[in-house]
């Protein structure tokens, strides 16, 4: 087998130094009666060359070429090449959690530099090194919420990702904490009043999104505000990072839980991401994950090791904060070089793209069908609801190479034809135009003309 | 060093400060491509909502990014550059046909919510690595979303309550071995049951006598390890599992050490009912520096119901598809279907071996982990003397007569050119070395090894204060955890604020 | 060291033997797919052409092959790791955008003799980088084929010797500058011309009276570098080509300093009749070690019959091809059509840029050397007070007072974290250290050097030895060159042999 | 720009401490009536994304997903994928020539290990770092016996790649070099007698390659011995290095020229490739290119070096054994982890399913159509002659995107309607099969049905 560095001859003197006369010897530990006789059933050993068809063969067969206007936790952003050729450095793929400091330094600054990074993003004092993702982080603030109140019920907005609410309730009910939902509004937000009625003196914590699953805005400050007088706190989950560069984030959160899969990470057909907890300093020993702190060598020399590590199994076992211990590390490497390129300025200009290829696209959607949720202020996503039903107008989509939005009947109901549509800054022209022109025309009206609009009809 | 190694050397090495420290306004690593729509107004669009600032962002251009992240990666050590014998963690080459094929652009790039019908080659990916699986195993159905070890173990112990549920007798806790991993008693506690040990007899394997004492009707499942974290296989395993099974409990398997056991036997012969599988460690996906990793579930029929949703399933019409009502299921553990590049590697790691790979892959592991015991028996004290299967746990009793402890060791062999091996655990051994080399070393790399080893030894004996400030030749010398702990400095700040 | 330096440290780094020495019967990097045609009988198909032993080639593992090379490539220093001041070199950064589109699928893997109709995409690309680089030197026609800047000289003179056959009056020698590059003697003596020395005035420039001397109608052209050697402009230039053409003879000029000039000044413009380009230099091609590179030959029209062919045309029918009937030109100087893969690099670095781009980088290269020049000037002894452009040349006649050389400075800027200046010319100054920073260095960098070249000027006058010894921080100490060469050992023999 | 790691603030700073007030004065020493006052006509800067996408356009329109039955030089074998890995970091990518030994130790071992490996291969004593290509190196071999034999002229076989010969006549005729060509014979292989009767005491070397531009093996004892008889030297040129594991190296060359493109090396439409010389100890210091030496350090310690300088332009100026300075060291690496994977076993291996499948594809030509030479042996090419003009049977087969032989016209009028053919272990039956059914189809004999034919059918 290619992969094993050893000869006939090699394993020989090996077997003699232990002591053995055959490989048999070394398994004589297992009781005979389970020994496996027979080959596994897995397909045969291949070459490399056929491994690389056979999974060629397979994207062939996923969708390869398609353009998309999906959104809904997913994003499709440019990745900077220079990701994938610092994270293929041997030094950072094949090395293990950086434990042993003294060799480990290069894993550790750059998580050092995330967790910065992160938390001049959220406006929060500290970020940890990384969770499995946006619904599982979400998930955990919650819990750790649950741990600094002392209080064990949940309330959870509607408009939080589908997903993620089911992850929570998995989370939740097994460890028997109440969970209510807050519904939204006309506008698309979480409907004020019936989350503050939600709201009991059990009342652990509120999650919401925001830049939520209809990719609207929310209310934090209006919302932190209630959730606050009640004595409970607010957790917010974000899971469109890009919409950090020019939306302001919910600094009034006590919890921010992140996906950061927009900053450099590719789809992936939906793994692996990379959540992120980001809050205050003060709750930090209820934190779950890894967290890598500043400290000094002998000599006084700076130097970066992996801190508080009492809130984590490997010292504290069923006491831990969390059973975390492998996270998303070359993941969080990613996203931490993506931050790096786009920096300060690239960023917002990026969002900035985000904003204007979405407020194009629904500005078009609106001719020939029903933009919910208009008045709010929303980010790269927008809902649009249509006579007919939505599965026939991606079916027609298909059709032209392009996948179309989310329909939301699944999680929504009663949202009925509604579907949910994304662009960034990837998104092209073209492409919005060719979807909005199938769209139309199966609604009645003629189909687009392929001439642009004029900017004013972009701006209405 | 008084006892030259043949093994590394020191070099000159590149400093680097932070990248805030380089960051000054007007550099640019970026540039965006013209906008094909009209410019928006953004205050219009997002009134109060709108960002104006973002703080400290770095501002740098594309080489310093470049030399950035290219000097700190020379600061670390990685299986490319040496063996990296951390016990239980399996360190194992990465190979890079699976980093390849993982970045094909309709598996990388493609949408998690696009359509079934043009998502058909992802879900044969799926379909395909959970049939290896369940054959490697001897499981009867698999779930492949939990993103690493102790999510699986959550997602199996989840099922384990829901199966008791079913049955109309919940039960309150959870038995685990005293040799455990950590995240096994963290996950007990997140899904909400009581742990209680169980101690290992004078061999390190399950003391079936306390074993029987403890069983009874409010266990819900025993976790256990095979083998175990002493490296030991537990040959009594289907006593357990009987002992289990007759007051009505369930049997979880830790798969952490599943690499001494792949094509040579299979939990679901010898009595699992349900156990997780670290695909980052036995089948060979990269550590990437702490992850990501993936930890598939394996389960027996009795508890499918309960399998996490949504369940991959062969449609009527032969095309593959989610099923999504299950009412019995635990529910979604994560969103979308789990870490899927990792699933790409795995199973071209699985192609590239084929069955007769597989087997001498185990056999050469296993190999492995007795010859560096028989090289390093009677220098190092080892606890206890049970036949080893991929791993092997010293202690460092005969050492600690001088004062020098594990994590001195560990420390010196760094000045060795090894990577240390584990110290953490397990509890039952004192001042533990625990040593899995796996089957990527060499006969040549682990006679390396064990001279370091040996050499350790006699630094000790002659002068311990060499091994006590150990390491010596790394760019950092031994870093005040302590301190960091106490004063927390948990990110970068600009001098001036 | 004494002056302690904020640019490296030293850190544990792997030894690693030759692949010979890791070879063992039966190990393996290699799987073949199964053949999908009948085996064939070798010996019956090749007689007693078959080949029945591959002597001592290696047999290793896939991952032996991982460590060996990157434990390997860990001894290197390169641009990725800091700053590279080699003189007359241009080690500037090597965008990853350019390996990225270098690789993909129909520009990597296609066959040079597909037919053109399916090659459009690569003539495309051909034609785009040939107009560029025409504006970018003023010039009239281009030719891509030359591998490299010396095949690029030499393909320059086959066109002048050419031309002057054409002429009905061949010539028999090449004026070359005192200051010049060693490949473009070597050059002109391949394609048989005499070379004669011209010699530099005071200020580092050519000596226009001496060339006014030894113009003459044996003289088929002058080789000028510019930027010459020294990173001086020749302000005479156009007086220096008015004197050539005034006796026939032609101007030709090294563009292996572009850098100095993209954007801001072009050959075409001040007289040149051809000249080179290093697309590993000035267009960021990667030198990997010592190659590949290009070297584009940019031409007037009075030189175009004689191109080396083929030559890329635009057909009738609007499509791209090559042209094979060129009757006067000076043949084929390689095999198909030139080092495409660094072509596509290229035109990616000049559609990163753009023009604004182009511009500012060479500004910032002149910027850089003119810094150093600054920070250096009085530490080190500056022979020509001439403007800079974009590189600076200083001597050692200072610190050889107290015996040290330009070498054993070089030597010990290694343990300062940097790799050495140029030192081997040019010939015109003693003890050279020719210094090109070029655009690619921050501020940062150029500072962290100009402090470590006076910190040595330091230790010069306290305590020489230090550095007459260096390297001090690098896994070998200086290397026995003589020996090498006195008893050459070019290749491996196993021991017993 | 994006490349450029300075800021305004730097410039200024900069400027300032060198006492200038603008960046104009820095261009000062060039005369003001040169100075280029506009912008460059090139294209306006691009964002990375566009970029790429730009080459993927090219990518399209050069061919994508045509297979290929193309040889002639440049030959499709798997690269496996660990070259690229390798070749990638950038201490290989990104450093230059290893002239200060100590801090390019990486570079120059895996010269070493390539100059044995290439001796190995080839039955050589010494091997240089690499030359530009295989015509070059060609090229340089023969300039390499002028020198040595103090002879001129220069006979070369008319089965050497034609275009290697137009290389050759370029560097040779300019330094008036006689040179003649030797014919081939009924068997595809050199003359002999032809051979023989042009060689004069003037002549210094023969240059023959073998596989030859057929694919022909040639009788290189017997031509070295006709050589060696009359005084000359024999270079010989091998431009399918793969053949080497199978087909016994022309030990009795003087020097051998060789490409070693089918080593790892993409066919990149044309270069960059990997030229390399090899040849007797006693010839080395005639020999052009770098070479790098075994020595030690001043503790004693192995180390490398280059050496033997006293050869090369930057010492020697016009007396020198060669112009060459940058050579193709990233390519030589690319090779040498080829050599390194396959090895002493796997190139063998390797060479043998070369064999088979040319082989098996020669049989099937044979029936409809004329396999010239075929009594000689041949490694993985070989020439059928059609009734039907092969650029119209191409045209057929691009129609089924396949790129078939190369038309022999061109460079051997005298051959008619033949062409050069070429499968490796990439080419698969079925490929051959449509071909050799496309050629089938129009030479009137009826389409080949698809079923597999018999080993007895092949073995004739
Ligand atoms: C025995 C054992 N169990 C569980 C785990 C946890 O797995 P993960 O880190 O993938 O969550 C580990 C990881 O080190 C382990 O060694
Ligand atoms: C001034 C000058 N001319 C010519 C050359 C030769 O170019 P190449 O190495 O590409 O053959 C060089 C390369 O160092 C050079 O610096």
């Amino acid at each position: 087998m290619r992969y094993l560095p050893k000869s006939p001859a090699d394993r020989e003197a090996m077997l003699k130094a232990i002591g053995m006369r055959t490989v048999d010897e070394l398994f004589a530990p297992i009781p005979a009666e389970y020994r496996l006789s027979r080959d596994l059933q897995v397909p045969h050993q291949m070459a490399e060359s056929e491994i690389v068809d056979y999974f060629r063969q397979r994207s062939r067969e996923n969708g390869e070429g398609y353009a998309s206007l999906l959104g809904a936790g997913a994003y499709s952003h440019y990745r900077p090449v220079i990701i994938d050729s610092l994270i293929s450095r041997g030094e950072f793929l094949t090395a293990y959690t950086p434990y042993q400091a003294e060799i480990s330094q290069g894993t550790l600054q750059s998580i050092f530099e995330f967790q910065t990074m992160i938390c001049e993003l959220t406006g929060m004092e500290v970020a940890n090194a990384s969770m499995y993702d946006g619904s599982t982080a979400a998930a955990e603030a919650v819990m750790m919420t649950v741990r600094l109140s002392g209080r064990r019920s949940v309330i959870v907005a509607q408009s939080l990702h589908p997903e993620y609410r089911e992850v929570l309730a998995t989370y939740a009910t097994h460890q028997g904490m109440p969970l209510s939902v807050a519904g939204f509004g006309e506008d698309g937000r979480v409907n004020l009043k019936e989350m503050e009625r939600s709201i009991t003196p059990e009342t652990a914590c509120v999650l919401i999104q925001s830049p939520n699953f209809f990719g609207t805005i929310e209310d934090v400050a209006a919302i932190a505000e209630i959730v606050h007088k009640h004595g409970a706190m607010l957790v917010v989950s974000i899971a469109e990072a890009v919409s950090l560069g020019i939306v302001e984030p919910p600094r009034e959160a006590d919890v921010i839980a992140m996906e950061a899969q927009s900053f450099g990470v590719p789809l992936g057909f939906g793994g692996p991401y990379c959540g992120v907890i980001a809050t205050r300093e003060k709750f930090v020993r209820q934190m779950p994950g890894r967290l890598v702190g500043q400290t000094v060598d002998k000599q006084g020399k700076r130097g970066f090791v992996l801190t508080l590590a009492t809130r984590e199994q490997h010292i504290r076992r069923e006491k831990a904060t969390s059973n975390i211990c492998t996270n998303q590390a070359l993941v969080a490497l990613m996203v931490n070089i993506f931050m790096t390129v786009y920096g300060k300025v690239g960023l917002k200009e990026l969002a900035k793209q985000n904003l204007a290829k979405t407020a194009y696209a629904a500005a078009q959607f609106a001719k020939h069908g029903k933009v919910l949720f208009a008045a709010s202020p929303r980010f790269n996503e927008f809902v649009v609801e249509t006579k007919e039903d939505p599965l026939a107008i991606n079916n027609r989509l298909l059709g032209h190479k392009i996948v179309g939005g989310l329909p939301l009947k699944k999680f929504y109901p009663e949202l009925g034809n509604a579907a949910l549509w994304c662009c960034t800054e990837l998104t092209t022209r073209s492409a919005i135009d060719t979807a909005v022109a199938l769209v139309a025309g199966a609604d009645g009206s003629e189909p687009l003309t392929k001439e642009e609009p004029t900017v004013e009809e972009v701006a209405r | 060093m008084k006892h030259p190694t043949r093994k590394a050397t020191t070099h000159v090495n590149q400093n680097e400060g932070l990248i805030f420290e380089k960051s000054s306004a007007g550099k640019a690593a970026w540039k965006l491509p013209p906008l094909d729509v009209p410019e928006v107004d953004t205050s219009k669009l997002l009134g109060s909502s709108e960002r104006k600032d973002l703080g400290n962002m770095p501002e740098v251009s594309e080489i310093e990014i470049i030399r950035h992240f290219t000097r700190l990666s020379t600061w670390n050590y990685a299986i490319d550059l040496g063996m990296y014998p951390l016990g239980s963690c399996t360190m194992k080459y990465n190979p890079r046909v699976n980093e390849a094929v993982a970045r094909v652009e309709g598996l990388a790039n493609r949408h998690p919510y696009q359509p079934e019908k043009i998502s058909q080659g992802a879900l044969q990916i799926l379909k395909t690595l959970s049939e290896c699986l369940i054959d490697i195993t001897g499981m009867d159905a698999i779930t492949l979303q939990p993103a690493a070890g102790a999510h699986g173990e959550m997602t199996g112990l989840l099922m384990v309550r829901a199966y008791h549920h079913a049955q109309g007798r919940p039960r309150k806790k959870i038995l685990i071995p005293d040799s455990a991993h950590g995240t096994n008693p963290a996950t007990a506690a997140m899904v909400d049951y009581a742990v209680e040990n169980l101690k290992s007899d004078s061999r390190g394997m399950v003391d079936i006598g306390a074993l029987e004492a403890q069983m009874n009707e409010d266990v819900a499942a025993l976790m256990l390890t095979n083998p175990n974290t002493l490296g030991v296989f537990e040959q009594q395993i289907h006593k357990i599992a009987d002992i289990l099974h007759a007051k009505g409990g369930l049997l979880y398997m830790d798969g952490a050490n599943m690499n001494a056991l792949v094509g040579k036997v299979r939990p679901g012969d010898f009595g699992v009912d349900v156990m997780h599988l670290n695909l980052h460690k036995t089948f060979s996906t990269p550590h990437g520096g702490g992850g990501p990793g993936s930890g598939p579930v394996a389960i027996k029929k009795i508890l499918e119901p309960f399998l996490p949703k949504p369940v991959l399933v062969t449609k009527t019409d032969g095309t593959l598809g989610f099923e999504y009502d299950r009412p019995q299921s635990v529910g979604r553990v994560r969103a979308f279907y789990g870490n899927f590049g990792m699933f790409v590697r795995a199973l071209a790691y699985i192609q590239a071996n084929g069955p007769d790979g597989l087997r001498q892959t185990t056999e050469d592991a296993v190999l492995n982990a007795n010859y560096i015991r028989k090289g390093l028996e009677g220098t190092y004290d080892l606890p206890y003397s049970t036949p080893t299967m991929h791993e092997v746990v010293f202690s460092d009793k005969l050492q600690a007569k001088k004062g020098v402890r594990t994590m001195d060791i560990a420390k010196r062999l760094i000045d060795y050119g090894f990577h240390p091996y584990t110290t953490a655990f397990p509890l039952i051994v004192p001042g533990a070395l625990m040593i899995e080399p796996t089957e990527s070393e060499s006969k040549e790399e682990m006679d390396l090894f064990i001279d370091a080893m040996k050499s350790i030894a006699a630094e000790v004996e002659e002068d311990p204060q060499t091994v006590l400030d150990a390491p010596h030749s790394t760019r950092v010398s031994r870093l005040d955890e302590t301190a960091a702990a106490r004063k927390p400095v948990l990110r970068w700040k600009p001098a001036s604020k």
